[in-house]
């Protein structure tokens, strides 16, 4: 037994028993959940980062079966980044959750909204953590539906654990648009199966996909994820939904949950069909620019402090499609989906784009827990009652403006170094609509995390009473915001980690 | 190539046609309860295609999971909402314990 | 002169920039009330940068070189290189940064929100030492950017509305700028295959007269990134809006750290990218030089329209650092000299003024100039050190400034741009027509009513607090020192002929 | 617990707050009928229309195209390593060891659906016809006597079958639930509400059944899940068994968890939409700050 | 033209009517009925388009999926009409009232002072 089976069965399996040690509806038994999740989900993905580090991408074959048969969990340097931040962020979140939803000594047995919301949100989390990690460790077809189910049925109970009926609603509509995109998915890997006989992904890539069966099924899992990651005409469920469920289920929520369906589009999209055709990419990179903008213009006239953030996350990930376009800069004619050896991917976009992947989960749920510190301080959700609370939360506040940094691509972030890796790769293709994409959209951004802050820095100090935000909760923000700065000063190990498997890793 | 009029390809045909009028007719009513009914009769006659399909595993399946349970919860559902509206006062679940 | 180094450590720069960081972020931490540990945690920073910068000069002077990197993703990485040229610029910084730690504990003594202040003015310092030593464009673009928004919170301290707009105008220009400069470095590693800053530039001739076009953007874009901080027409409307700032982050920020961040990065690009020869063949260095005699002209004109004292000096500030630009952008080594001292002869006039405005707006509530009537009997020791301030800048012998337009002069006619000794001696006339009325009614004017009437207080020994008029009264010294000593080597003009002899530029 | 008469008569659906005597249908018609008036315009119904049709008729043709020279290599497959998988039946051995994950993580979204319905409501303490009725309903009490038993019985075999027939847990599972909820609206089985401990430990036993067997097997076959020699046939059936009986407990959670109208704690409805996302008052006796804070 | 191919094209009709339905029909009921049909309308895909033609050979493969895919459509559904009748508790309507995409700022949040 190699170390891969070890931490792939403790980055997915760990989580899954937390969630059930979880449901033990004693408060020992959700700090015992919640500390064996974060353990178990740590472990699994640094000790699989140190495995590929060591011997490049490795595979764990459930069940002893081979590919067509059984079910492969493979693990190559892009599984490994998004394992990693995600048990970051996760760990951070869950510490934060238990200040959040208060002394859960009383808990009085799910009566009230909150004592329900105290008692479910670390099962729901957990079980929710181990789906994301499923996602990135999957390499079968089907086995990514599956998990894609759980991530839907959980984040969007996540979302209807806030009382107020805009939550509700909106929580609603993110379980129908989540149910629909799973169906879109799932169609399209029947559609596959009829095609070519297989659910592995490795099979799949090694057949290069290409006839106009192969280019019906990826359009729809294109649809189907693009809602589930609310790409830009897609994502009107996003913003009700982030910004009306509570402050840890925002921050996983825009951080962690949508980076799932993130990743099987890239794994779709690149190692399966090597880059599909320009015209798709062309489209991909489009729709992300048009999210940039739009998104930002939306945060901009936003009224509520985390309707605010949710656009931000509208328009951060359009960022993500960018690197779709500028991941074969001269086009796939060379030797692209049709010709065996995939072309010459540009590691300068690949690394940028999953950089900025990675910042924006950092940067994101430091921001959220920090609007959440806000919101928790004075109950009250809009910028104008938010008014004077830097000064009674400056750790809050740091944090708030190290994640807007680290999103606008200011240094010291990990979001500059992405840009700057991005904006390397546009502009040595000659790619300037991007060039002027990337810069516009920085600036959007400043923009509106500068919004927030003057009116949290406004002097007159808000004259509602201030309910005092346990330390935990500042901590667990400032230190995520923290993290992001560092990884812009030191990113070479990602950086490395990342290319191992690469963009393709079965061509 | 086209298969001989067998007794068996007539019969695949009616159950796909019952199937697609079934769902068309089923979307396109006003009342809920009619909806209902008429998924529970979809239920039971898509077991009847896993049946032709040589999936008996999954006909029995489609029989008490599809047909059977979701029929059963979406009649739940029917019952609360109908609760609700006051209509049907001769089943009130939640009577004084 | 024999000298061996003192101390060979190689991270010393590395040392240098944390002396500064590790206070600014321990003092975030503290609480509002905690003053003392505040101020303490302050003045040890700026005296261990001092004391460290000094060890760095001796050793340089004694031949040691100093290098850190930390890799950030394999082939960009922060290099800090603590070589001649950084230490001209850092030695300033540090030096302006202790005294003006001392003048904004006085005179901040009343106001809140103290910590951010410090906490950010350290940053703001600690950005300006990482970006002097940058050893390649990629650390000087990390640490521009990070002084453009590490100054923002300094620049709205009072939270007033307008201050909110002033603030919201220097991001306006900074931030543009700033993502045009990103583009602008990015594209330059793209074409020149590195981003190293080397004497003399790491541009081929060749690969220029390849691609003129190309070049020329990726010149223009570099400019306008380093242009915007160092106030060249028609990027520098934020400077004077931004004094609506305390006083002193006028003086350290705005006439030393920002603005000459700016002014160095147009060294940077000018001497350690193209190298002077290739900007000068491709006609980027005559746009500069043409760039700044007009902003140094424009903006002395504007300046004469001023009421308000720190827009005067604001107004001033913007033509004197083209001084620096144009010297730089002159194809003859003593131009370069005269440019590169007058970054630290600016430095020193320049913040005795902001010092002595600021303690006649805080002692007598005088912001404009024709308030400041009869001003020098009330006030004869801040005056003294305004007069030597204002003399400096006009040019006038004993005080330094004379021997930057001096060196400028010469290196003009050195490289044959006898058109240059026409903008100096116009530039020098206007500077005197709108300093000298400054002096003449404070010195022989009737004491203005605004400020007489609350004259009734006996005066304190120090015409006002001790704190604020010492750091004005150094800098004045260092002003007429940096003049009269000007031949030693130690002196910033020795410091800076040992640049040019030693190659670093 | 209120009768149908609901304590809000101001909502949107306007239901007359009179008891229900004289039942008129008007005021039934938002809820339990949908005229289709808040459908959106027609056009874009026709839009949504035309835009499918097509994509159906490309799909249709596709799925038609070289259909007949369609040859799947893995029923082959199957058929030659199915006995390895110590069961006859193909679809069992698909199901529990061929890809074993799949079903695991299907149980996974059973939990989760059960928790995420209890995360929606208070639990119900009642459920079923009212008490009086239950007794003296003989057609009931004739059905329960008769369907009970044998859907206990058909489960256990069917349980018992799956690995050579065409049967197993879930088909099993159903029935059990099926039963379930029979006795629970007949009131013989208090309905187990999310509180009970039991309740909890049966639904997450399939879950955790299947991932302490695939951690236990970890260190013997060097593969999760992957059963040693001569294991397969006993612990797939204990897997089966324990996978129908926590289905059983699920479907019955997902029967009597359902959320009422109008919710118990309907009080916050009137909760300030732009305040606390758990409803919580921000007065001085607040959730006083975490004690292991510092 | 074999009996798979008819029910191949009974599922795409099904999907299509249903995805049609959750689009445009209001009633969150509707749309949780047609979410799932949209899932058996895959299931008939799944095990007609793929299945080997001349001898009709059964697919263990298919059918464990479309028995995991019901199982996971019962759980769906359950948590769909959970939700629906909390919407109708909360907001008292069977329609999802708040609009989403208000390209006007939140409406719920107070006015800013000019």
């Amino acid at each position: 037994m190699t170390g891969a089976e070890l931490w792939t069965t403790a980055a997915v399996f760990g989580p899954l028993l937390a969630a059930l040690v979880a449901l033990g509806g004693r408060p020992w038994t959700l700090k015992a959940g919640l500390a064996l999740g974060s353990g178990t989900a740590l472990a699994g993905s640094l000790g699989l980062w140190v495995e590929v580090t060591r011997q490049g991408p490795v595979r764990h074959l459930l069940g002893g079966w081979g590919a067509p048969l059984g079910i492969e969990l493979w693990a190559d340097g892009f599984s490994v980044a998004m394992l990693t931040v995600t048990a970051v962020v996760g760990a951070a979140v869950s510490l934060y959750s238990l200040s959040y939803f208060g002394d859960l000594s009383e808990l009085d047995a799910g009566a009230s909204p909150a004592g329900r919301a105290a008692r479910y949100f670390a099962p729901l989390w957990l079980l929710l953590w181990a789906a994301l990690n499923g996602i990135y460790l999957s390499a079968d077809l089907f086995n990514l539906y599956v998990s894609l189910e759980i991530l839907g049925l959980a984040a969007a109970a996540l979302v209807t654990l806030a009382v107020t009926p805009k939550a509700t609603v909106a929580g609603m509509r993110y379980l129908i648009v989540s149910l629909v995109g799973s169906m879109l998915f799932l169609l399209g890997v029947a559609l596959l199966y009829t095609e070519f006989g297989t659910l592995s992904l490795e099979e799949l890539a090694a057949a290069a996909p290409a006839g106009p069966m192969a280019a019906a099924s990826l359009a729809l899992m294109t649809v189907g994820m693009a809602a589930k990651t609310a790409l830009f005409p897609l994502h009107a469920w996003l913003p009700p939904a982030h910004a009306g469920a509570p402050a840890p289920a925002s921050a996983l929520l825009s951080a962690v949950v949508v980076k799932g369906s993130f990743f099987i589009l890239v794994r779709l999209w690149f190692a399966v069909y090597g880059g599909a055709s320009d015209g798709g990419l062309l489209l991909m990179g489009g729709l992300g620019a048009a999210a940039i903008l739009w998104g930002s213009v939306l945060a901009l006239r936003q009224r509520s402090l985390k309707r605010v953030i949710a656009y931000s996350t509208v328009a951060q990930l359009g960022y993500l499609f960018i690197m779709f376009p500028l991941l074969a800069p001269e086009g796939l004619g060379a030797g692209g989906a049709s010709g065996p050896a995939s072309p010459e991917w540009s590691d300068d976009a690949w690394t940028g784009g999953i950089l900025l992947a990675l910042s924006h989960a950092l940067a994101k749920a430091a921001m959220f827990m920090a609007a959440g510190n806000m919101t928790y301080a004075v109950a009250r959700d809009a910028l104008r009652d938010i008014s004077g609370v830097a000064h009674r939360l400056p750790m809050s506040f740091l944090a708030f403006g190290l994640g807007g940094l680290s999103l606008a691509g200011l240094p010291p972030s990990a979001g500059f170094v992405g840009k700057w890796l991005l904006l390397r790769e546009a502009i040595s293709a000659g790619g300037w609509f991007w060039v002027a994409i990337i810069t516009i959209g920085g600036l959007l951004t400043i923009a509106y995390v500068l919004m927030v802050l003057r009116h949290a820095l406004d002097l007159k100090a808000s004259s509602g009473d201030f309910r005092p935000v346990p330390k935990r909760m500042e901590w667990a923000a400032l230190l995520l915001a923290l993290a992001a700065a560092t990884l812009g000063v030191r990113a070479t190990e990602t950086f490395q980690i990342l290319l191992q498997g690469g963009v393709t890793p079965w061509s | 190539m086209t298969e001989p009029l067998t007794v068996g390809f007539v019969l695949d045909g009616l159950v796909a046609l019952l199937l697609v009028g079934l769902v068309f007719r089923l979307l396109r009513t006003r009342h809920l309860f009619e909806a209902i009914m008429l998924y529970v009769a979809y239920g039971l006659t898509l077991a009847l295609a896993w049946v032709r399909l040589g999936a008996p595993d999954i006909a029995l399946a489609e029989a008490a999971l599809g047909a059977g349970v979701t029929g059963a919860l979406f009649l739940n559902a029917w019952h609360r909402m109908a609760v609700r509206a006051g209509a049907d006062e001769r089943l009130p679940m939640e009577s004084d314990p | 002169m024999e000298l061996t180094p003192l101390l060979t450590w190689s991270a010393l720069p590395l040392a240098v920039v944390l002396s500064s960081f590790v206070p600014g972020i321990a003092i975030m931490f503290l609480r509002e009330e905690q003053t003392r540990l505040r101020n303490t945690l302050n003045m040890a920073g700026a005296v261990a940068k001092v004391a460290l910068v000094g060890l760095m000069l001796q050793g340089v002077a004694a031949g040691a070189s100093y290098e850190w990197a930390l890799e950030v993703i394999p082939e960009l990485s922060l290099t800090l290189r603590g070589d001649a040229l950084a230490l001209l610029f850092v030695t300033l910084s540090a030096v302006l940064w202790l005294v003006t730690t001392l003048y904004a504990i006085a005179y901040l003594e009343e106001s809140e929100n103290r910590t951010r202040f410090f906490a950010f003015f350290s940053l703001c310092v600690t950005a300006t030492t990482g970006l002097a030593m940058a050893g390649d464009l990629f650390t000087f673009v990390f640490f521009y950017e990070a002084l453009t928004w590490a100054t923002y919170p300094l620049v709205v301290h009072k939270g007033t509305p307008e201050a909110i707009r002033a603030g919201r105008t220097y991001l306006f220009y900074t931030l543009g700028a700033g993502a045009i400069l990103v583009v602008g470095a990015v594209w330059f590693q793209v074409e020149a295959g590195t981003v190293q800053f080397a004497a003399g530039g790491v541009v081929d001739g060749a690969a220029v007269a390849a691609e003129p076009v190309t070049w020329a953007f990726i010149f223009a874009f570099l400019l306008i990134g380093m242009g915007v901080k160092s106030a060249l027409f028609p990027i520098h409307g934020w400077l004077p809006t931004a004094m609506v700032a305390p006083a002193p982050v006028s003086a350290l920020l705005h006439a030393v750290a920002v603005v000459k961040a700016g002014a160095f990065g147009v060294t940077r690009l000018l001497h350690s990218l193209f190298g002077i020869e290739v900007a000068w063949e491709m006609g980027a260095a005559m746009v500069v030089a043409g760039l700044a005699a007009f902003t140094i002209v424009y903006a002395s004109i504007r300046a004469l329209a001023q009421d308000d004292l720190k827009k005067v000096l604001a107004f001033s500030t913007v033509s004197q650092l083209s001084y620096i630009a144009l010297g730089v952008a002159l194809l003859d080594p003593l131009a370069h000299a005269g440019g590169l001292v007058h970054l630290v002869h600016q430095g020193i006039m320049k913040i005795t003024l902001f010092f002595c405005a600021g303690l006649v707006a805080q002692t007598l509530g005088v912001k404009k100039i024709s308030q400041m009537g009869g001003v020098a009997r009330r006030m004869p020791l801040t005056m003294a050190a305004f007069t030597i301030g204002a003399l400096g800048m006009i040019g006038l012998p004993p005080v330094a400034g004379f021997l930057s337009k001096w060196y400028l002069g010469l290196g003009a006619l050195g490289a044959g741009q006898s058109w240059v000794i026409a903008v100096l001696l116009a530039s020098s006339l206007l500077n005197a027509a709108y300093f000298l009325p400054i002096l003449k009614t404070a010195y022989f004017d009737e004491p203005d009513p605004s400020w007489a009437e609350g004259e009734k207080a006996p005066r304190p020994r120090w015409e006002a607090d001790w704190r604020m008029v010492v750091p004005a009264l150094t800098t004045a010294g260092f002003s007429l020192a940096a003049g009269l000593l000007a031949a030693s080597s130690w002196s910033p003009l020795g410091w800076a002929l040992f640049i040019i002899e030693r190659g670093v530029l | 617990m209120s009768g149908p008469t609901d304590p809000q008569a101001n909502n949107a659906t306007g239901a007359a707050s009179e008891t229900g005597t004289g039942v008129d249908h008007a005021h039934v018609r938002p809820l339990l009928e949908d005229d289709g008036s808040r459908d959106g315009p027609a056009i874009l119904t026709w839009m949504v229309g035309l835009l499918l049709v097509p994509a159906g008729v490309l799909l249709a043709l596709g799925l038609r195209g070289a259909a007949d020279s369609r040859d799947p290599r893995i029923p082959d497959l199957i058929a030659e390593h199915l006995p390895e998988t110590g069961v006859s039946n193909p679809v069992t051995g698909v199901l529990l060891n061929f890809r074993g994950y799949d079903t695991l993580l299907e149980v996974a979204v059973l939990v989760a659906a059960m928790v995420a319905v209890w995360s929606l409501d208070r639990g119900q303490r009642v459920f079923g016809l009212p008490a009086g009725r239950a007794r003296d309903e003989p057609v009931l009490a004739a059905v329960l006597r008769l369907a009970v038993p044998t859907a206990f019985l058909t489960a256990v075999y069917l349980t018992w079958l799956g690995s050579s027939e065409p049967a197993g847990a879930f088909q099993a599972g159903a029935l059990l639930a099926g039963a379930g909820v029979l006795l629970t609206v007949a009131r013989v089985m208090r309905p187990p509400t999310a509180a009970a401990l039991p309740v909890r430990i049966i639904a997450a036993g399939g879950v955790a059944g299947f991932v302490v067997v695939g951690i236990a097997v970890l260190p013997f076959t060097g593969a999760f899940l992957a059963y040693p020699e001569g294991w397969a046939y006993p612990l797939i059936l204990g897997l089966e068994a324990a996978l129908a009986v926590a289905v059983a407990v699920i479907l019955v959670e997902l029967f009597v968890d359902v959320p009422s109208i109008p919710a118990p704690d309907s009080t916050l409805d009137t909760v300030d939409p732009t305040g606390d996302p758990l409803g919580r008052a921000l007065a001085p006796d607040a959730t006083p700050p975490d004690p292991g804070a510092p | 033209m074999t009996p798979l191919d008819l029910y191949a094209w009974a599922g795409v009709a099904v999907f299509l009517l249903a995805l049609h339905a959750v689009v445009t029909r209001a009633h969150l009921i509707w749309k949780v009925l047609g979410i799932n049909l949209m899932g058996t309308g895959v299931f008939l895909i799944l095990l007609a388009a793929p299945a080997r033609r001349d001898p009709l050979v059964a697919d263990p493969l298919p059918q464990g999926m479309v028995l995991t895919g019901i199982v996971v459509a019962v759980a769906a559904t359950a948590l769909a009409l959970g939700m629906a009748l909390r919407v109708m508790s909360r907001t008292g309507s069977p329609f999802l009232t708040v609009d989403p995409e208000s390209a006007d700022p939140d409406p719920d949040a107070p006015e800013p002072p000019s």
